[in-house]
């Protein structure tokens, strides 16, 4: 597969904390340095409490960086900006949410939800224009015409996700941050959507950042996947890849934990159980944040803060097991 | 804990502070000040004031003399009576409204919980209606239109109890229903709605699905989490029972605090307004923090830890 | 055997229009239009709407109806029982209670509604600053109101009564005093919860305005729970007024205003009980509408109460 | 092996200020000693009203039972009184629930929650139940039992908490377990934990699991027998093979395709077109008709019958009649066609 390698977003060291009272910090998101390639779907996951949805909105520029730096298109998110260059920037980057009940407002109606982007960037001339455009974006999701003006309480789950996405694809954007899109979803609406958001990238073109804690759906939708571990990336590699040859003892586990939908499968696989729970974000062990619960832990574990290493051509891994093979 | 307590007890001095000075600058600005000596007083209360205050100082040594005093429980002598410190005033009365204030305390507390559990229990039928339109009204019908309503039925026209004494304790019995009535029909509201928020929640179907009987489901595991926001309620609810006390007292003749007040108030009795003022709100203070410092204990969840005004 | 029934022809293979399922039956609602409908239902609170509204137009009109006036005395005609003449009786000093009454409720439906009213643009304001900017903004505003809220509500009042001159304003200037910071916490507290919720945020990674913001998700959201509130403080404004009347801090003569005749009437308790009753039901009817219209409110604007 | 419980013609409708909604509607299946029984279905299909309409813990109102029975040890647990129902709850079924955050009692003391059905069905003394709480904390995995039932739920994290709720529904040793959900709140590692302690106990216990669930991974993991239900009815069932291998409702064919597969991705998902049924209006004929790519005119106008294609599968789809055009799975369905038992 010839990947186009052109960056669309950078990232570098980038850290999210927030003060929890005055003695402790709570570390959401830890150091995180990953790169976006155009027109690609990257997926994100973790378990609850790892960062992820941080991150998310933390490149999108809703929180403040503690440290580090996203770079969209070779211009900082963080920085300063004049009033143009950032409703430049966020014409370009928009995002989709997870929860499909709280996502919308309620006193809106759809029609209006829809058009926010429009009317907030001036993209249409006449009243005309902004509701040929508001039902132009609904037939896109699967919705119509009549649905314009009724209210999000009187849709249901998958419908309210599917607005969700017609408002942000209202700007136009190249780049997508969609945050646990499917994950407050039923199973077969879950599909719904992400044929949905596939089909809209080949379309038109979207860079995709999928954050989700369900790695079949990730490794399903995703060009490469970025394994979260307690604020830190443990494992980036091509979704392929990652299901087939997993380095980190953390995605591992991960990996074995999901049940298959498949009972001869499930009888008969080995699983990695961990042990435990993961522990608190504001007082993570000191060295490899995993080490509690790795099967594999050694001695340096506790010490050393493993590198995050290119260990394969595209496959990156932050753990000792790999240290030295640089 | 300790330094929770600690923290608690800096911003009741805080807020004393500020209460004394208001109370100070207030009665500075006041028509008739009384350091301003318009009034005519004798020259033996005079005498009095001037020592007392030191009116002859600058005004910003009067002011330190004051709050040094007030910290000290010493407010001077009254205006009024001659001879009579505010301090022996307060002494005097406070007795009759802290037994009154209790007996509404616990009147407000029992029958509110009550009302407001049997209502729960009874949601959306008779019984619930009728007892949160009981309610209602007891939050509509102010404490001192109550207080006459029951003295002119039961007193005036039924004559079962005295018109305006406080001897013995069935004389208490009218003014501290009429005190608690508010206050009640307020817990059994807010008892109704814990209790069915309790009622409904997952960890009552769990014990439902243990085999527990529905009386034990409602009052062991239903009743004591349903109490905690009635506890947190209960800092307003000795607000109000106190200040409430002013008007009762009057019109039950009930020599307490209360009554003193409304008494210093009618006669600009300054020295005692202020006193009783600082008193209350050291009262009210102090029963928030023990108030809090309950919660604490009966719910295991929260911590006592220094940070101020919570979340 | 329901088998037997079908034929043949049931088993031709329908061309199903998926967007079928999508289709929303019944009336577009609004979330006022459906607040409203449930609020219908709600038949106390629409007498509460009622009432509300009878004792507005009496007191706006009602002094006059009688042909008497509020503060005319005749000591010739003191102490009447309610007659023709005297539709409510008269007070001690021979003045018409019925005229009084209505004069009584001008005064009292306009402290409550003013105070109410203040404690609103002033908590909505701090309450929405505060929550909106968060952070050490927040962490001092609402120190300054955990202070001031320390304070003892009625003694404030009491305490600012005694040293001001006595009139309408003032009294409603001590309520104000305190009385906003209920207002300011309950704003706070949505705009803050609100803040985060994914639909702020989705406006904000449009790149909305804060005003748009404000305006357009923030404020409307809120107005539920400050409707509610306000309804409430009402009834609390009205309560305070007769408290402070009753004390003899009221308003001053020879205006009347439903405390103060309460107050009045304590005397001749027992002899002519009707002076109070008149006054004394009115608070208690007022208060009563109020209250039952706020819950009503409350009901019929919980979310937890739709789907 | 023997039935222990037979759910016939359940129906059951909720009150709502809108409409009467028929959240379950003549539901029938049985429950054998020693196996799972999976009930899995969207939100909204009903799965969870028919567990709990077992423990007989839906509220009524709002709820209210319309027809059928639940039978259990040979009675009719819909008749029992409340009484009656108390010595049947903990002792003879227990009960898991989704959420673990909340469905323990935040004020009362781990132990003591355990201790209570341990008094109040087998007569042991506190002390007695004490002892038997940590037996049963070591049982279900909890490190330092010893300590930990001294302590609040709000101490536990929420895989610990489950594990303790899986300690109080098993105190007693009731024949059925129901678990509705019990891994939906957890995360995937913290799943196969839970998944895997249920799957030990029972084997130990030879408790018999009715296992509420959406994810057909976990079904395929813990379940002997599916029962797949849509718009509050059972529209198949069958053992976990025949589901998995051998599905012949649409339906069930349709959540198949919905669900990724680890080892084979780029093939588009068959999700299922538009929405649920609304169950305040529940469409005459089949619930699932009107997303039904095979959809039939007897589809929309009547109920499908139960079509028994083994001793253990049966399944409610026109399809199946003689009359009705011949249609095979879709290829994606058969995960490899393994072998089909019965």
């Amino acid at each position: 597969m010839a990947k186009p390698k052109e960056k669309i977003l950078e990232i570098k060291e980038l850290k999210r904390h927030f003060k929890v009272d005055r003695k402790n910090v709570l570390k959401a998101v830890d150091g995180l340095t990953f790169d976006i390639y155009k027109g690609e779907t990257f997926g994100l996951v973790g378990e609850s409490g790892c960062g992820k949805s941080t991150a998310g909105r933390t490149i999108m520029g809703l929180y403040q960086a503690t440290d580090g730096e996203v770079a969209f298109k070779g211009a900082s998110v963080h920085a300063k900006k004049s009033k143009k260059q950032l409703k430049e920037l966020t014409r370009s980057m928009q995002m989709i949410f997870q929860d499909p009940y709280a996502s919308l407002n309620p006193r809106m109606t759809v029609k209006d939800i829809i058009a926010e982007g429009i009317d907030i960037h001036g993209l249409a001339k006449t009243k005309k224009e902004r509701e040929d455009r508001v039902i132009e974006l609904l037939e896109t999701v699967g919705l119509n015409a009549e649905h314009a003006n009724r209210y999000p309480h009187e849709f249901s789950g998958g419908q309210r996700q599917r607005i969700g996405i017609a408002r942000a694809l209202a700007v136009d954007p190249d780049f997508i941050v969609a945050d646990e899109p499917i994950s407050a979803l039923d199973v077969s609406i879950q599909a719904q959507v992400v044929n949905l958001l596939k089909k809209l990238q080949k379309e038109r073109g979207l860079t995709y950042l999928f954050i989700a804690h369900d790695l079949s759906m990730v490794k399903h939708i995703s060009d490469r996947v970025g394994v979260m571990y307690l604020g830190n990336m443990v494992e980036i590699s091509t979704s392929e890849e990652l299901y087939e040859e997993p380095l980190h003892p953390y995605t591992q586990a991960l990996l074995s934990a999901i049940p298959m939908a498949d009972p001869q499968v499930e009888r008969t696989r080995e699983r990695i159980i961990l042990e435990g729970d993961v522990p608190s974000p504001i007082n993570p062990p000191s060295g490899c944040p995993f080490r509690t619960r790795c099967p594999m832990a050694m001695e340096i574990c506790s010490k050393a803060v493993p590198q995050f290493i290119e260990h394969k051509k595209d496959h990156w891994v932050a753990c000792h097991l790999y240290g030295d093979k640089k | 804990m300790v330094n929770y307590i600690l923290k608690r007890i800096g911003y009741i001095a805080l807020s004393l502070f500020l209460i004394i000075s208001a109370t100070f600058f207030l009665m500075q600005a006041a028509p008739g000040s009384p350091f301003a000596s318009e009034r005519k007083m004798t020259p033996a209360i005079e005498e009095q004031m001037i020592e007392a205050y030191g009116l002859n100082d600058p005004i910003h040594e009067q002011y330190i003399t004051y709050v040094v005093n007030s910290l000290t429980f010493d407010f001077g002598p009254s205006f009024k009576f001659v001879g009579q410190e505010v301090m022996d005033i307060i002494l005097r009365s406070f007795p009759y409204s802290l037994v009154l204030g209790l007996e509404a305390v616990f009147i407000a507390i029992g029958f509110g919980v009550l009302l407001g559990v049997f209502a729960a229990l009874k949601h959306n039928r008779f019984g619930d209606y009728t007892a949160m339109i009981i309610a209602v009204m007891g939050i509509s019908v102010p404490s001192f239109i109550m207080a006459t309503i029951l003295q002119y039925i039961f007193a005036f026209k039924l004559e079962m109890f005295s018109v305006a004494r406080m001897e013995s304790f069935s004389d208490t019995i009218l003014p501290a229903i009429a005190l608690a009535t508010t206050p009640l029909a307020f817990i059994a509201r807010l008892m109704r709605s814990s209790m069915l928020d309790v009622l409904s929640s997952d960890y009552i179907k769990t014990a439902k699905s243990k085999g527990m009987s529905q009386r034990i489901v409602t009052y062991k595991h239903g009743l004591r989490n349903a109490l905690l926001p009635v506890i947190s309620y209960m800092g307003p609810l000795v607000a109000g029972i106190l200040t409430g006390s002013f008007i009762i007292e009057q019109i039950f003749g009930i020599p307490g605090l209360g009554s003193e007040f409304v008494t210093s108030i009618t006669n600009r009795d300054y020295t005692v307004i202020m006193g009783t003022t600082v008193f209350y709100s050291v009262i009210l203070l102090v029963s928030i923090l023990i108030v809090d410092l309950i919660y604490g204990i009966v719910d295991p969840r929260i911590k006592l830890v220094a940070k101020g005004g919570g979340k | 055997m329901a088998q037997s029934q079908l034929s043949n022809a049931d088993f031709e293979r329908l061309n199903i229009d998926y967007g079928e399922s999508e289709k929303i039956v019944g009336q577009s609602t609004s979330y006022w239009k459906d607040a409203w409908r449930r609020f219908r239902k709600n038949k106390l609170a629409l007498m509460g709407i009622i009432v509300l509204l009878l004792l507005g137009f009496m007191a706006v009109f009602g002094a006059e109806i009688s042909g008497k006036n509020y503060k005319d005395t005749d000591l010739m005609s003191t102490n009447l029982t309610p007659s023709a003449e005297h539709w409510f009786g008269t007070d001690n000093i021979g003045r018409d209670i019925f005229a009084r009454t209505w004069d009584g409720a001008r005064i009292s439906l306009f402290i409550g509604l003013t105070a109410a009213f203040l404690d609103l643009i002033i908590g909505i304001i701090w309450g929405a600053f505060a929550g909106y900017f968060g952070g050490k903004v927040d962490e001092y505003m609402m120190r300054i109101a955990d202070i001031l809220s320390g304070l003892p509500y009625l003694l404030v009042v009491i305490l600012l009564m005694v040293v001001m001159d006595q009139g309408i304003w003032t009294m409603i200037i001590a309520m104000v005093i305190t009385g906003w910071i209920n207002m300011a916490r309950i704003v706070r507290g949505q705009v803050m919860q609100l803040r985060s919720e994914e639909y702020v945020l989705a406006s904000r990674s449009l790149g909305a305005s804060s005003s748009r913001l404000l305006f357009k998700h923030l404020i409307p959201n809120t107005l539920g729970p400050i409707l509610v509130t306000l309804t409430l403080t009402v009834p609390s404004a009205i309560f305070t007024e007769a408290f402070l009347s009753f004390l003899g801090l009221g308003v001053p003569m020879p205006h009347s205003s439903w405390g103060v005749m309460t107050s009045d009437a304590l005397g001749a308790l027992r002899y002519s009980p009707y002076q109070l009753f008149f006054p004394a039901f009115f608070i208690c009817l007022t208060m009563l509408a109020f209250n039952v219209i706020g819950d009503g409110l409350r009901d019929a604007l919980d979310p937890k109460e739709r789907k | 092996m023997k039935k222990i419980l037979s759910v016939k013609d359940l129906s059951v409708n909720f009150e709502t200020y809108k409409a009467e909604v028929q959240a379950v509607r003549k539901v029938s299946f049985d429950l054998h000693e020693e196996e799972t029984l999976a009930i899995v279905g969207e939100s909204g299909s009903g799965k969870s009203v028919t567990a709990q309409s077992i423990m007989r813990l839906i509220p009524m109102p709002p709820g209210k039972f319309v027809s059928g029975s639940i039978e259990f040890n040979g009675e009719d647990l819909i008749e029992k009184s409340e009484k009656q129902m108390e010595s049947i709850r903990g002792k003879e079924i227990g009960m898991i629930f989704q959420d673990p955050m909340t469905s323990l009692n935040p004020t009362m003391t781990i132990g003591k929650q355990i201790a209570e059905g341990l008094i109040k069905h087998q007569n042991m003394s506190k002390k007695e139940a004490h002892l038997r709480g940590v037996e049963l904390l070591k049982l279900v995995g909890i490190p330092n039992p010893e300590k930990r039932i001294k302590q609040y739920p709000h101490e536990f994290s929420g895989g610990m908490r489950q594990r303790a709720m899986i300690a109080i529904a098993l105190a007693c040793n009731p024949k059925i377990l129901i678990a509705d959900e019990p891994t939906t709140a957890l995360d995937v590692t913290i799943q196969a934990q839970i998944l895997d302690l249920m799957k030990g106990l029972q084997k130990e216990t030879g408790t018999a699991i009715i296992l509420i669930t959406h994810d057909l991974g976990v079904v395929a993991n813990a379940a002997h027998r599916v029962a797949v239900m849509y718009g509050g009815k059972i529209v198949e069932t069958g053992s976990v093979d025949e589901i998995f291998y051998n599905p012949r409702h649409p339906y069930t064919w349709g959540l198949l395709g919905s669900m990724p597969k680890l080892d084979n991705h780029d093939e588009e998902l068959k999700a299922i077109p538009g929405s649920p049924p609304d169950l305040s209006d529940p469409p005459q004929g089949c619930p699932f008709a009107a997303r039904c790519p095979y959809a039939m005119k007897a589809c929309s106008t009547q109920m499908p019958e139960y079509f028994e294609l083994s001793e253990t599968q049966k399944t409610a789809c026109w399809l199946l009649d003689e009359r009705a055009p011949k249609v095979e799975p879709p290829e994606f369905v058969n995960v490899g066609g393994l072998k089909v038992n019965g």
